[in-house]
């Protein structure tokens, strides 16, 4: 196993130590075995000779380090599971089930992840194997893929006993468009970043941001601290434009037609400011590796700082009204609650952990950019339920508010350099980690290079695989007419799982 | 006029039957004390002055003001909003508080003594019970506190109910009521407010890692 | 078999003609018949004469049915059984009338226990499945209880008058404590009522015995329970109390009997649940009819009576139709779960009809006998509430709050029974195979549809033909303005018939060149619907249940999943509706009974020594007690 | 027969007037006041989806169902006009009209076979049984304040502020008529119109795979039903002194107000979390007990 102490980082593939599967799978329980502080990033397989090299990114939080460790996984050969000593592995064995047919002895939960029809199987979508409730007593209700929001398609399968939902099952896939492959082929720079910026387009800025990182540790450039800061702003304002765009829609959801609209009217600025910025309401364009394409000059920032102003005023006011009306806290109170023990145990990242007390935070755990300076303090509730989910939000777009004026200020006094030129071949045989707390979690990029500089494996990682299974758990036992709110107060990524 | 002061009690206690966040409680409690106050002053025909400020202390400044203040800041240093551990359900909850109002009009109704007032007595009957329903049904120590006082506000209104002709025994009746309001006061300060705090103290601890 | 039960349906067909055209002249006439058989007189007063026609015709529906109704009985049977099948149901019928025509205690007696016996024997009909046996052993030693009363009342009666006919047993009650001899009477009458909380026979037997017996039973056997308590209420001059009681009571029943309607899954408990509440109905109506007349209230008590009478006609029509519908499913299907069932319209679309219209008809809505019965009953609770005296102003508002709550419960029970049974698509494969039985079948229910139809469209008519009976109960005249607003009611019903036809047919002109495109029904995009996705009969109650839990004895099976299990396995859900009384009260009162008869067996101990000894300790006991001048 | 009228007049506006109230509240303008009533139109001009699970349940049901609201307009008066089919205890035929298209709708709705559905037609039947008490207690108190028990009767000698009215009995009987307008109609708080999630609704759930001219059938309906309980609130303001075109500017004037406060109560309050509806349509009894307890102490019943 080898210890690394800075993302992102990029290390050559023959630095990672090849061992046994037995020896490596005992490692990874043994580094998880620590606790909470740690969890696993990514796994990522790699094709073999005689079968995959399965390389397991590893995460502390206390010593801000990354770890990874390899094994080569025989082609036909089944290994032992993971998954039943520590869930949180299940969604990545069950893609390289899915993907490359490796097997696993006892895996208990060996279902699709992201093909409609699995590719490696050749199973229909009929023969998705639904966890049911037997003995015809109860009934099941499917909803989706086809959403009475216009929202993204997915189906979610409840067991109900009358009005409460014994077991929520979610199957994805309909939206798999083969992003990594995608990036694997794009031959320049600038294909490879547009498809970055749309794996999710809620999550704009932190995909576009990962892959530059990734893209720019390949490469071994450094970014200068002005582009560093702007990034920080534009992250921030993501953030903060898709938590006020949530609370409006949770608000929605509850039938609170004020909150709905008003949320809403609030969220136009914050994106719009993006249109000013770099034409585009979601940023698109804005990050490119090694530089960002439009700059945040004297003007902008005035700009910014009078918008901010407003918007604090309204959104102030318009929170102290939600959280203080009887109705939707008595509506947000102790549903879909999820403990932090079960928050631990599948893994989950983001905004879904710190509501429910786990403080995973990239920004902390493993800065970037202009974080390091930073010292950020995450935001953490503890009730594990919307109304904690909502909190979050709502204290993460103060937060972000106050942070973005603090580089707005610094950024005043600093004077820019040139932007260097990034090449378009990369360094041979190396892998690149990068990671990005996205407004929704830690958004994960790996990058792995041929021997002739070209990139033969690109994987992403998004919160969303984490963290739909902290959806169904949320949903088990509560009403199913809580299922919206609880759907939304996730607000988790179709497109961002189904890659 | 006493009709809807009657009334508007009786709401109150049905209101406590639904009310789920002891944030509400504490501030039916409140309405209550100044419902009381507003009874007393019509029901009692003749009334000094030192009888009057003796009501007015009782039930707008303690009933109404003191008592839900110090609940209330109890709940905020606590942060306990929601009244969770309920042995019935809600809806059941409700049932019984409606049960428990006809049951006392039916009582009330037939008891045949001149000196009753059967609107007031009803009243303090349904309030008693509900009362004593709440303190039997929720498992917080704070939320059989406020199911004492409603006990209490009852027996405030039982006092009118027999007490036209006795403010005597109006005033022995409100004496009783200052020292019991007085000694839980001094309850929730000391005993409630100190079980809290280690509750929080250990909540902190919990928040490091 | 079906020659045997043809042969007896000739029988009954007779004795229903026969016994038809007296009671007929009773009513008409106003005069009593009534004949010296021995040296015991029978009497048939305008009342009993009802009674005779509710009995004869609900017999003849239950036999015409039965005749096709066994002809397609899959087991063979031996030719014994079909011939002891068929002299019961005779014997039935006439223990019935008998019942109605007793004028003393002995022959109430006899003709209740009759009643009592011939009723085992057909629901013994299916005795080669064990629940069949125990709910019909069940069932006859209940009833024995409830005559255990009778037997009571005879002795107290005869002790102190040295006769036991209905005059004497009035006279008695009148110089004596009434309730010494109305209350054993009335345990027994309550007991055949299925009043709570004496019920506990009723559901099991009703869903074990073949349907058309089942019909029969519910449609009318049970309304006799009712006729004692009116009949020998009436005889000690009812007072408000007593009145108040047996409203309690029937507030009591009807709202247990609806609740638990709604969490049974099998359709002919369901059904049984479903008469449980409309006995309760009926009596709550004559406990208002008893207080109106403990306060000399002509108008609550007239009404009250016309919602009894009215109400007992309208359930013995539609329960026949809604029995002989479940016995055709069980048929068709094999099946009586509605967990099972489902899509039936399109497999069985003639039974599934009648199932709707016996359905609106049962939820009491407009347009159906069931609303005109029990409006007359919401007329006599809401006079009452406008009574002056604030106590029998309340029972007014308990009997209306009791008459909308099982309104409403009621329309939940028969979704349920019509919805989850009848509609959407099938559960298993019983329902695909269905088909309807032979048209021969359906044409009792459509007769007693029929009746139930014209009661509907013409309650009016049916009072003034009726006002003989009550005038013969209330010895009162019918208030003409309550004529006119049954009437008004009765033309409102036709009207809705009418608009409903007529709006139907604007729309078929409307849309009739509109395209009309077929599809499955909506699910979200998803490929694979199947049943699992529809609301079960279980699932269907299970809100109404939570709420009404108190009342309810529902069990669940199931093991939840842990917070910290993240991939459950497969598990099952099942659950188990229980009669709340007599899972709680009965079973563990025979448990009981039963272990402290063990606990006497150990003084059995075969020593006939020990036996002498017995004897001489009971003989000092006896001399002790003498001698205190105890005994 | 004016009441008829007015019912039919106020149906044609009044779900646009709830709708033009929300949208001002919430910052838009919103679609016009008879958007409601194109749409009906349009979809009287459709063709239909059926699906292949259902039956001649599915088909027929709303029509009896808008024949049912339909008769149910007759038994309103107007102020001292005399609705069109009045007769003692019309009360009752009342309340068990909009039963009786509960029933149907709820068939309809199972006649699916969809999950959805079933959700909806489950609520429909409990809500509907809970509301019934309030209601009965109410028109009995008022019955029995008036000594009248048919509508036309009893709104010829009943007004708010006439003598004998308590302020307090009119203000919540008020209350509670509007709360039963509200869950029978299927607004707030009870269900929500507008966030079309099959999972938290219960009327709109329950029509889910009505289209067509059936479609537009239940839309006629659920406004008449609304008109309905409109002019209920409204005959509570018909003083009878008052001439002919007084009183339909105080009719169309209560709908107004009553729409208004539809959609102001929308706007700002939130849904109820479902399991808790039951226990809210339970309080609506429990006042409407308090009503009658206080009609009791007005009439000298009772000596307080």
């Amino acid at each position: 196993m080898i210890t690394i102490h800075h993302l992102p980082l990029a290390v050559r593939l023959d630095e990672i130590p090849v061992v046994s599967v037995e020896e490596a799978f005992a490692c990874i329980n043994q580094y998880l075995r620590v606790g909470q502080s740690r969890h696993v990033f990514h796994m990522v397989a790699l094709p073999h000779t005689d079968g995959h090299r399965v390389i397991t990114v590893l995460a502390d939080d206390h010593t801000h380090s990354v770890s990874l460790t390899s094994c080569i996984v025989r082609t036909g050969n089944p290994v032992p599971s993971l998954t039943p000593s520590n869930a949180q592995m299940h969604i990545f064995e069950r893609d390289l089930w899915e993907r490359y047919g490796l097997e696993f002895t006892d895996h208990p939960w060996c279902k699709p992840v992201r093909f409609p029809v699995d590719s490696f199987h050749r199973k229909g979508i009929d023969d998705y194997p639904f966890f049911r409730l037997e003995g015809g007593e109860s009934h099941e209700v499917g909803v989706g893929p086809i959403h009475a929001g216009v929202i993204e398609p997915g189906h979610f399968r409840f067991q109900c006993t009358g009005e409460d939902v014994v077991h929520l099952e979610i199957k994805l896939g309909y939206q798999h468009r083969d992003v990594e492959g995608e990036l694997e082929r794009a031959r320049t720079l600038q294909r490879r970043s547009v498809l970055a910026e749309s794996i999710a387009g809620d999550t704009t800025i932190g995909h576009a941001w990962a892959h530059a990182m990734a893209i720019e540790v390949l490469t071994e450039q450094q970014c200068d601290p002005i582009t560093e800061h702007e990034r920080v702003i534009a992250l921030e304002l993501e953030r903060m434009a898709i938590h006020v765009g949530d609370l409006g829609a949770l608000s929605l959801d509850v039938a609170w037609q004020l909150g709905s609209s008003y949320f809403g009217a609030l969220r136009t600025p914050l994106i719009n400011f993006f249109q000013l910025w770099c034409g585009n309401r979601f940023g698109k364009g804005l990050i490119r590796p090694g530089r960002n394409r439009f700059p945040l000059d004297e003007e902008r920032r005035k700009a910014m700082r009078l918008m901010l102003a407003q918007f604090e005023k309204k959104f102030t006011l318009l929170a102290n009204e939600m959280f203080s009306l009887p109705s939707v806290v008595a509506r947000f109170e102790g549903t879909g609650v999820v403990t932090h023990d079960q928050v631990a145990a599948i893994g989950a990242v983001g905004m879904s952990a710190r509501m429910s007390g786990l403080g995973r935070d990239i920004r902390r755990s493993h800065p970037h950019g202009s974080y390091r300076a930073l010292d950020h303090v995450s935001v953490i509730e503890h009730g594990g339920d919307v109304l904690a989910r909502a909190a979050v939000r709502r204290r993460e777009v103060d937060a972000s508010m106050r942070r973005i004026r603090i580089v707005l200020n610094e950024l005043s006094e600093m004077s820019g350099s040139d932007a260097p030129t990034v090449p378009s071949t990369f360094t041979p045989n190396t892998l690149a980690i990068s990671a990005v707390e996205a407004w929704r979690g830690e958004v994960v990029h790996v990058a792995v290079t041929d021997q002739d500089g070209q990139i033969q494996a690109y994987r992403i990682k998004d919160p969303s695989m984490h963290n739909w299974f902290a959806l169904a758990l949320a949903v088990r036992n509560n009403e199913i007419s809580d299922f919206p709110i609880c759907n939304k107060s996730f607000d988790l990524s179709y497109c961002g799982h189904d890659l | 006029m006493e009709t809807i002061f009657i009334i508007l009690f009786v709401l109150t206690l049905l209101y406590i039957g639904m009310a789920d966040r002891l944030s509400t409680l504490v501030r039916i409690l409140g309405v209550q004390g100044i419902l009381l106050f507003a009874t007393a002053f019509v029901a009692l025909d003749k009334v000094d002055a030192l009888n009057l400020s003796f009501i007015l202390i009782e039930t707008i400044l303690v009933k109404g003001l003191l008592i839900p203040a110090m609940l209330r800041r109890t709940l905020q240093r606590n942060g306990i909003v929601r009244e969770t551990e309920h042995t019935v359900t809600q809806f059941q909850s409700l049932l019984v508080v409606t049960v428990i109002i006809v049951l006392s009009f039916i009582l009330a109704n037939s008891i045949h003594q001149p000196h009753l007032r059967i609107g007031y007595f009803t009243a303090s009957i349904s309030a008693v019970f509900v009362g004593l329903f709440i303190v039997m049904t929720r498992m917080k120590i704070i939320t059989h506190m406020i199911g004492y006082l409603i006990l209490e506000n009852g027996i405030f209104l039982l006092s009118l109910a027999v007490g036209n002709e006795m403010p005597l025994a109006v005033n022995t009746a409100i004496l009783l009521d200052l020292l019991t309001s007085v000694l839980l006061l001094a309850f929730l300060v000391d005993k409630v407010g100190e079980t809290f705090q280690t509750v929080n103290v250990h909540d902190l601890n919990e928040l490091n890692d | 078999m079906r020659l045997t039960f043809m042969v007896a349906c000739v029988v009954s067909l007779v004795i229903a003609f026969v016994t038809s055209i007296p009671a007929v002249t009773v009513l008409v006439t106003g005069m009593a018949w009534s004949a010296d058989i021995g040296s015991v007189t029978y009497v048939a007063d305008s009342f009993s004469a009802f009674m005779v026609l509710v009995i004869n015709t609900g017999s003849v529906l239950a036999a015409l049915y039965g005749v096709r109704y066994l002809a397609d009985d899959p087991d063979g049977r031996s030719l014994t059984e079909s011939i002891l099948h068929g002299t019961s149901f005779v014997a039935l019928h006439a223990a019935m009338i008998g019942v109605v025509i007793s004028s003393d205690l002995y022959s109430l007696f006899y003709f209740w226990e009759a009643m009592s016996i011939s009723s085992f024997l057909l629901v013994l009909f299916d005795a080669r499945q064990t629940k069949a046996r125990t709910a019909a052993i069940r069932y006859i030693l209940q009833m024995h209880i409830g005559a255990v009363g009778i037997l009571v009342a005879i002795g107290f009666v005869s002790s102190a008058m040295g006769g036991v006919t209905y005059s004497l047993v009035h006279d008695y009650a009148a110089s004596h404590q009434t309730w010494i001899v109305l209350l054993p009477l009335a345990v027994a009458f309550a007991m055949k009522a299925g009043l709570f909380p004496l019920h506990s026979w009723l559901p099991d037997t009703h869903a074990a015995a073949p349907s058309h017996v089942s019909g029969l039973m519910s449609g009318v056997m049970i309304k006799l329970g009712a006729y004692g308590l009116i009949r020998f209420g009436l005889l000690t001059d009812p007072s408000t109390e007593l009145g108040t009681v047996l409203l309690v009571i029937g507030i009591a029943t009807a709202l247990f009997g609806i609740v638990n309607a709604i969490g049974q899954r099998d359709l002919k408990k369901l059904l049984a649940y479903s008469s449980v509440e409309n006995m309760g109905l009926i009596v709550m109506s004559v406990g208002m009819a008893f207080i109106a007349r403990g306060i000399d209230a002509p108008y609550i008590e007239i009404a009250a009576w016309s919602g009894v009478v009215l109400h007992i006609l309208h359930h013995m029509l539609i329960k026949a139709v809604l029995f002989q519908s479940a016995g055709n499913i069980l048929h068709g299907t094999h099946t009586r779960d509605l967990n099972n069932l489902g899509g039936l319209i399109h497999t069985m679309p003639g039974t599934v009809n009648l199932l709707l219209l016996g359905g609106l008809g049962i939820s009491a809505l407009p347009g159906s006998s069931g609303f005109v019965s029990e409006f007359p009953m919401y007329i006599s609770g809401i006079k009452t509430m406008m009574m002056s005296s604030t106590s029998i102003s309340m029972l007014g508002v308990f009997s209306v709050v009791t008459l909308c709550l099982a309104g409403g419960f009621a329309i939940i029970a028969f979704t349920k029974a019509i919805g989850i049974g009848a509609l959407g698509t099938a559960r298993t494969k019983a329902p695909l195979t269905a088909h309807d039985p032979h048209w021969t079948t359906r044409f009792p229910q459509w007769l007693a549809f029929g009746g139930a139809l014209f009661i509907a469209v013409a309650p009016g008519m049916f009072i003034r033909a009726l006002s003989g009976v009550l005038y013969g109960l209330s010895e009162k005249h019918i208030p003409h303005d309550l004529l006119t607003t049954l009437d008004t009611v009765g033309i409102g019903q036709a009207v809705l018939i009418i608009v409903v036809g007529i709006v139907w047919l604007l729309r078929m002109l409307a849309t009739r060149t509109k395209p009309v495109a077929e599809g499955p029904t909506w699910g979200c995009g998803f490929q694979e619907g199947d049943a699992r996705i529809q609301y079960t009969a279980t699932t269907y109650a299970d809100s109404t249940i939570e709420i009404m839990s108190p009342v309810t004895d529902v069990s669940v099976s199931y093991r939840h999943i842990d917070p910290a299990d993240m991939f459950p396995r497969t598990r099952s859900y099942h659950t188990e509706e229980k009669d709340l009384i007599a899972n709680k009260v009965f079973d563990p009162l025979a448990i009981g009974v039963e272990r402290v008869l063990r606990a006497l067996a150990v003084l059995q101990s075969g020593n006939m020594r020990s036996y002498i000894l017995y004897a001489f300790v009971f003989i000092v006991v006896v001399v002790v007690l003498t001698l205190a001048e105890v005994l | 027969m004016i009441a008829l009228v007015v019912i039919l007049v106020v149906a044609l506006f009044f779900i646009g007037i709830v709708n033009r109230t929300k949208s001002l509240l919430g910052g838009r303008v919103g679609p016009g006041l008879f958007q409601h009533v194109h749409d009906v139109v349009r979809l009287f001009r459709k063709g239909a989806v059926i699906s292949t699970t259902s039956s001649i349940v599915f088909r027929l049901a709303p029509t009896i169902s808008f024949v049912a609201i339909l008769m149910a307009c007759t038994l309103i008066p107007f102020g001292t006009q005399p609705a069109l089919l009045p007769f003692q205890y019309d009360v009752v035929a009342f309340a068990y009209l909009l039963a009786l298209s509960r029933f149907v709708m709820i068939l309809a709705a199972l006649d699916t076979g969809s999950p959805f559905e079933g959700m909806g037609a489950n609520r429909e039947g409990i809500y509907g049984m809970l509301v019934e008490p309030a209601f009965f207690v109410v028109f009995g108190s008022l019955a029995i304040l008036t000594g009248h028990t048919s509508f036309t009767e009893l709104f010829s000698t009943l007004h708010v502020g006439s003598g004998g009215v308590s302020i307090l009995i009119s203000v919540l009987a008020v209350y509670v008529i509007l709360q039963i307008a509200m869950i029978e109609s299927s607004r707030l708080p009870i269900d929500d119109p507008k966030t079309h999630l099959e999972l938290t609704m219960i009327h709109e759930v329950m029509i889910l795979d009505h289209s067509g001219f059936d479609l537009g059938l239940i839309m006629v309906s659920s406004s008449m039903k609304f008109a309905l309980f409109g002019l209920l609130l409204a005959n509570f303001h018909l003083t009878p002194s008052a001439p002919l075109w007084l009183l339909l500017i105080i009719a169309f004037g209560v709908n107004i107000v009553f729409a208004m406060t539809v959609g102001a109560i929308e706007s700002f309050r939130a849904r109820n979390r479902m399991k808790r509806n039951p226990q809210f349509i339970l309080t609506l009894t429990s006042v409407a007990v308090l009503i009658y307890f206080s009609v009791l102490i007005l009439t000298n019943k009772l000596v307080l």
